[in-house]
C-alpha cells in the first residue's frame, strides 16, 4: 500500500460518503493523497483535490429524465 | 400519464416486487420518480415468500425446539413436541405481516402497483398480462426500466419438482409435518440450513454433495465447524456423489446416487431435497424485443450503475452477473439503479459484501480471506479469537468458532473477515463497516466494545492481529 | 530485582485482578515491563466472579425455560422444569473456565501472580498480607502501581446482607433455590436483570424503586419497553418508594417501604434482593501512606492517562472517578495505564463508551441521547427503526423496541445511539465504531448489511434519520 491510501490494484481506502462525494466533485479518488491513517482518503482531501483541480463542482453524472410530450430523453443534470 | 388511450406511460417501470425491485421503487418514488412497480406473483418476492424470511422463521422454531430438548446439562429438563404444522402456520404469519408491510410501504411512498406479468414490446414499453381468467393485458410505456425478475430453483436431471416426494426448498418450507428421513441433495448454504433445521425437528437426514465438502466457496476451518456440528446432530454427509434419480418403494423412496467413478450408493427416505442452485429469471419475458441479450448462463451484464447494455434499461438482484445473488445485493443495486434514475452521483462501489448462513453455528464473512488478499497482492496479517476464550458466548452456552481478521500488514486496512460462530450473521456488520470506511486493525481494537458480548471477539480478533489479544494467546 | 532481603520490587504492581487490572497486568507484560499482580480472592474480580458472567449465565438458562414454555404460538409444546441447583453449577462451571483462563493468560504473559491484600506502606511499596493462617507477610516495592481495586455493595439501613433472607446481587447468583417470593430494592440495571431472570425462573418478583421509573439514567421510551414487558412477565413495580426494612413472619418474610410523604407498604417475601448501587474499594488499602485522596464517595480522580495525584500511581476502574462502573471501562482504562507505563502516547480518549442492559429485552447505548446533543450544542437530527419493521426480529419472534440514532444535522456526524430489543448488546458495537471513527449517518446508510439481520435495523434507522428509510415511514 501506498501513502496515498491506494493498496494493490489500486484500490482506495475511504468511507462511502467520501467515495460518493469524490464523484459528485468529479474527483478521481485514485489521485489524492490521503491525509487520513495509513493514507485513507478524507472528506478535506477530496474537497481540496475538488479545488485544485480548479474545475470545482462539476455536478453529479447520473442521467435525469426530461419529459417532452410523453416521450424521454436522458440529459446530464447542469 | 396517458399516452394515447391503448397505453398509460410511467417515469420508471420496476419489473419485480423483490428485496431489489420493490426497495429499488421506493426509493425512487422517494426521488420524486414517477415509479410503478409490475408483479406477477407476492410482494417481497423470493426472499420473503419462499427464501430468507420463511428459512430463518423455521430455523428459530428448531432452535428453540432443539435447545430446550438439549439443556440438561443447564438443568433445563423438557421434552418439546413440535407440532410442524402450527410453526408453518406461525411461520406463513410472520410472512404475510411482512409481505403486507411491503405492499404498505410501496403504497404509502407513491408507487403505482401492478399485478400481472410483463414482457418487453421494445425498448421503451411492456406488455402486462394480469393474472387470472378473463383479466386482460395492458401496455406500459416507461422511460427507464429496472428489470428484477429474480430468480428460480434449478431442477436436475431425475428429480421433477411436480412429483410429490421430490422437494424445492419452497416445498420444504411449506411442509406441515417433519418426515421421518430427509435426504438432501446439495451442501450449499441454502441445503445446510434446511438440513439443520429438519435435523432439529427431529428428521433422519443424510446430505449427499458432489464436492468435497460442505458449503463450498468457504475455507475448510469454516466448513469444518459447521461440519462437526451437524455431526453431531445426527446429519449423514456423503461427498463426491451426485444424486442421479429415485424410485418409490414400499416404504417411502430410494435416492440413487452416483461417485465420479460410477460406483452407485442408495439411500432410503421419505422426500428428497434437491437444493443445488437457482438461475435467473430472464427467459420469459423478451428481452430480446427490449435490444437486451443475456450471457448463455441467463445473467445479465450491467455497469456499475446496474446499467444494462440498453442504457435506460437496469437490472438488479438475482439476474445480474458477478454479484452474489443475496438479498442485501439486490437490495443495494435497487437503490442504486433508482438514484442513478434519479441523477444522483451513485455507483455500486461496495468495497466488500457480507454474507451469512444460518446454520448451527452461524457463519458470517465479508470481504477477502488471507488467500484472497495474497492473490490481490497484498501482504496479509490474520487475528483470531476462539469464542471457547469469549466469556459471553459460554454464558450463552454456544462457544464454538471463531472470529478472524484479515488485514492488510503495512497499512493496517481491515481487508476480510470469516466469522463462524453465535450471532456470526449479526456480528460481521462492524467488520464490514470497517471496511467500508477503510478502518485499520487500531481503529477496531482500540474501540471499546460492551462486556459481555460477542462482539468483544471482533475487538480481540484485531488485537492479535495486531500481536496484543488479551484473552487469546499472540502468536 | 531483589531489593535489600526483606522486600521485593517490581516495576509495576497492580492491585486487584479484575477486569480492570488483569487486563492491565497482562497489557504491561506484554510491553515487556515487569509487572506483578496481587489478588486477595478470586481472578477476575466482581465481574466473572460475582458480576457480569454469573448474571448472564442464569439469564441464559432463564431465557431458554422460559422461552420453550412459552412457545405453544410457534407450535412448540414443553413444560420445562429448571433445577435450579444444576443451572448454578452449571453457571459455576462457565465461571472457573474463565477464572482459570484469566490465571493461565497471566502467567503465558510473565505476569507475577501473588495472593493476598495489599495496604501502601509508603507511596513505593505495599506490605501483602497472605490468605489463610500464618502464611505471613510480604513487602512489595515498586516503581509504579495500578489500583484496580474495584467496588462493592452499598448496604441500606435496616437490611443487614449477614441475615439470611437478606441478598446481596452476588447472593443471589449463588441461589440454589428459586424463592416463591423476591422483593427486589432498586430498579436500576442489576435490579432489573436480576428479577426479570428470577421471574422467568418462577418467583413472584416485586421491585421497589425510589425513583418514578426503573433504569434511571435511560430515556422513558427505552425504559417503557423494558417495563412492559416487566408487567407482562407478573412483575410487580412500585415506584417512589423507599425500603425502610424487613422482620420474619410466620410464611417468610415482610418488606416494608416508605414513600416520601411518610406512607408505608408492606411486601411479604421470601428473600429480598437489594440492588441500589456499589462503592469504590479505596478504604482498606491505607491509600493515605502512598499520598492518596479519595473523594468524599470513595473514588479516586485521575489523569487522561489515568495517573492519580501521584504521578507514579494509576487508578483505573470501578475506583474512578466520572467514568461509569462497567467492566469495559476498567479494562480499557488498564490498558491505557499499563500502555502510559510503557511510555506509550495513550489517552483514555475514547468517544463514547457502550453499555448494557441484559433485561428483556435488551438495551444498548453510546454516546449522546437528543436531549444530549442539544445541550452539547449541537442541532440533532433523530432517526429511529422498530424491529416490528424488521423481518429478522419478526422470525425471531422477538419484536419490541426499537433502534435510535442521534447525528449531528449539518455534518452527519453519528453522536449517539439507543437501542432496545433482541441482541441490542451486540448490535450496539457498530454504532459504538461509527463514533469512534467519526462516521456520518450516510456512510452507516450506504454500507450493506446483510438481509435478514437485526443490524439492518441500524442501517434502517440512519436512513431514517436522512428521510429515506425504506422498511418505515419517514417523518
Ligand atoms: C430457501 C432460500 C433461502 C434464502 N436465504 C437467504 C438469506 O438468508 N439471505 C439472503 O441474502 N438471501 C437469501 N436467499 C436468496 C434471496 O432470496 C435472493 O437473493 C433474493 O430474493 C433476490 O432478490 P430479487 O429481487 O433479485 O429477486 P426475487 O426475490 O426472486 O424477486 C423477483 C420477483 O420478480 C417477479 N417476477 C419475475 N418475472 C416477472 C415478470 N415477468 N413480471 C412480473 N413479475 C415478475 C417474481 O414473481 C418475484 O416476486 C435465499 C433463497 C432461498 C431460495
Ligand atoms: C451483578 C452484577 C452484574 C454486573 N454486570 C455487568 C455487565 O453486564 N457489564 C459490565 O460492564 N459490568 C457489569 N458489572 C460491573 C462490573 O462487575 C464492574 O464494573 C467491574 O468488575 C469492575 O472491574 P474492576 O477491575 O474495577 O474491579 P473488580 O472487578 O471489583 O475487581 C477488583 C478486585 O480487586 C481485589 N482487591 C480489592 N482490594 C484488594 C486489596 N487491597 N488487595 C488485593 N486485592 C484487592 C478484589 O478482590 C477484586 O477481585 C456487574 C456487577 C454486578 C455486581
Amino acid at each position: 500500500a501506498g501513502d496515498d491510501g491506494s493498496g494493490p490494484g489500486g484500490r482506495v481506502f475511504a468511507p462511502p460518503s467520501v467515495r460518493r462525494l469524490a464523484r459528485e466533485l468529479g474527483v478521481s479518488l485514485e489521485s489524492v493523497d490521503g491525509s487520513g491513517p495509513s493514507g485513507r482518503v478524507t472528506e478535506g482531501d477530496v474537497r481540496a483535490a475538488a479545488e485544485d483541480d480548479g474545475e470545482g463542482d462539476d455536478g453529479p453524472t447520473g442521467p435525469r429524465t426530461v419529459q417532452t410530450n410523453g416521450k424521454s430523453a436522458t440529459a446530464k443534470r447542469d | 400519464m396517458v399516452v394515447g388511450d391503448i397505453a398509460t406511460g410511467t417515469e420508471l417501470l420496476v419489473i419485480g416486487a423483490g428485496p431489489g425491485g420493490y426497495v429499488a421503487a421506493i426509493r425512487a418514488a422517494q426521488n420524486g420518480i414517477d415509479t410503478t412497480l409490475v408483479e406477477k406473483d407476492a410482494y417481497g418476492g423470493t426472499c420473503l415468500n419462499y427464501g430468507c424470511i420463511p428459512s430463518k422463521a423455521l430455523i428459530t422454531g428448531a432452535n428453540l425446539a432443539h435447545e430446550a430438548g438439549n439443556a440438561e446439562e443447564m438443568g433445563i429438563h423438557a421434552d418439546p413436541v413440535v407440532d410442524m404444522s402450527q410453526l408453518r402456520d406461525w411461520k406463513n404469519g410472520v410472512v404475510d405481516q411482512l409481505t403486507g408491510g411491503v405492499e404498505k410501504l410501496c403504497k404509502a411512498n407513491g408507487v403505482n402497483l401492478i399485478e400481472g406479468t410483463a414482457r418487453f414490446k421494445d425498448e421503451n414499453a411492456v406488455r402486462i398480462a394480469h393474472g387470472g381468467e378473463g383479466q386482460g393485458s395492458e401496455t406500459i410505456e416507461f422511460e427507464h426500466c429496472i428489470i428484477a425478475t429474480g430468480s428460480r430453483v434449478i431442477q436436475i436431471p431425475g428429480f421433477d419438482f411436480g412429483d410429490e416426494p421430490v422437494w424445492s426448498s419452497r416445498d420444504a418450507l411449506e411442509a406441515d409435518t417433519v418426515p421421518e428421513r430427509l435426504v438432501v441433495v446439495g451442501g450449499g448454504y441454502i441445503g445446510m440450513e434446511l438440513s439443520t433445521t429438519f435435523a432439529k425437528l427431529g428428521a433422519d437426514v443424510t446430505v449427499v454433495e458432489m464436492l468435497d465438502d460442505i458449503l463450498p466457496g468457504y475455507e475448510s476451518d469454516v466448513a469444518r465447524v459447521v461440519r462437526k456440528r451437524a455431526e453431531d446432530l445426527g446429519i449423514d454427509m456423503h461427498f463426491g456423489e451426485g444424486a442421479s434419480g429415485w424410485r418409490e418403494e414400499d416404504d417411502g423412496i430410494m435416492v440413487t446416487t452416483e461417485t465420479e467413478d460410477g460406483e452407485e450408493n442408495e439411500y432410503r427416505a421419505d422426500k428428497v431435497l434437491v437444493a443445488v442452485g437457482r438461475s435467473p429469471v430472464t427467459d420469459t419475458m423478451d428481452i430480446e424485443s427490449a435490444g437486451l441479450d443475456a450471457d448463455d448462463r441467463g445473467f445479465l451484464s450491467v455497469d456499475e450503475c446496474r446499467r444494462t447494455d440498453v442504457e435506460h434499461i437496469y437490472a438488479v438482484g438475482d439476474v445480474v452477473e458477478d454479484t452474489p445473488m443475496l438479498a442485501h445485493v439486490a437490495s443495494k443495486e435497487g437503490i442504486v439503479a433508482a438514484e442513478h434514475v434519479a441523477g444522483e452521483p451513485v455507483a455500486f462501489d461496495s468495497q466488500a459484501v457480507p454474507a451469512a448462513v444460518f446454520t448451527d453455528p452461524e457463519i458470517g464473512t465479508v470481504g477477502m480471506t488471507e488467500a484472497d488478499a495474497e492473490e490481490a497482492g497484498f501482504t496479509p496479517v490474520v487475528g483470531q479469537m476462539p469464542f471457547r476464550a469469549s466469556g459471553r458466548a459460554l454464558t450463552t452456552n454456544h462457544a464454538d468458532g471463531f472470529v478472524r481478521v484479515v488485514a492488510d500488514e503495512e497499512s493496517g486496512f481491515v481487508l476480510g473477515a470469516q466469522i463462524v460462530g453465535p450471532e456470526a450473521s449479526e456480528l460481521i456488520a462492524e467488520l464490514a463497516f470497517a471496511i467500508e470506511m477503510g478502518a485499520t486493525l487500531e481503529d477496531v481494537a482500540s474501540t471499546i466494545h460492551t462486556h459481555p458480548t460477542l462482539a468483544e471477539a471482533v475487538m480481540e480478533a484485531a488485537e492479535n492481529a495486531l500481536g496484543q489479544a488479551i484473552h487469546t494467546l499472540n502468536r
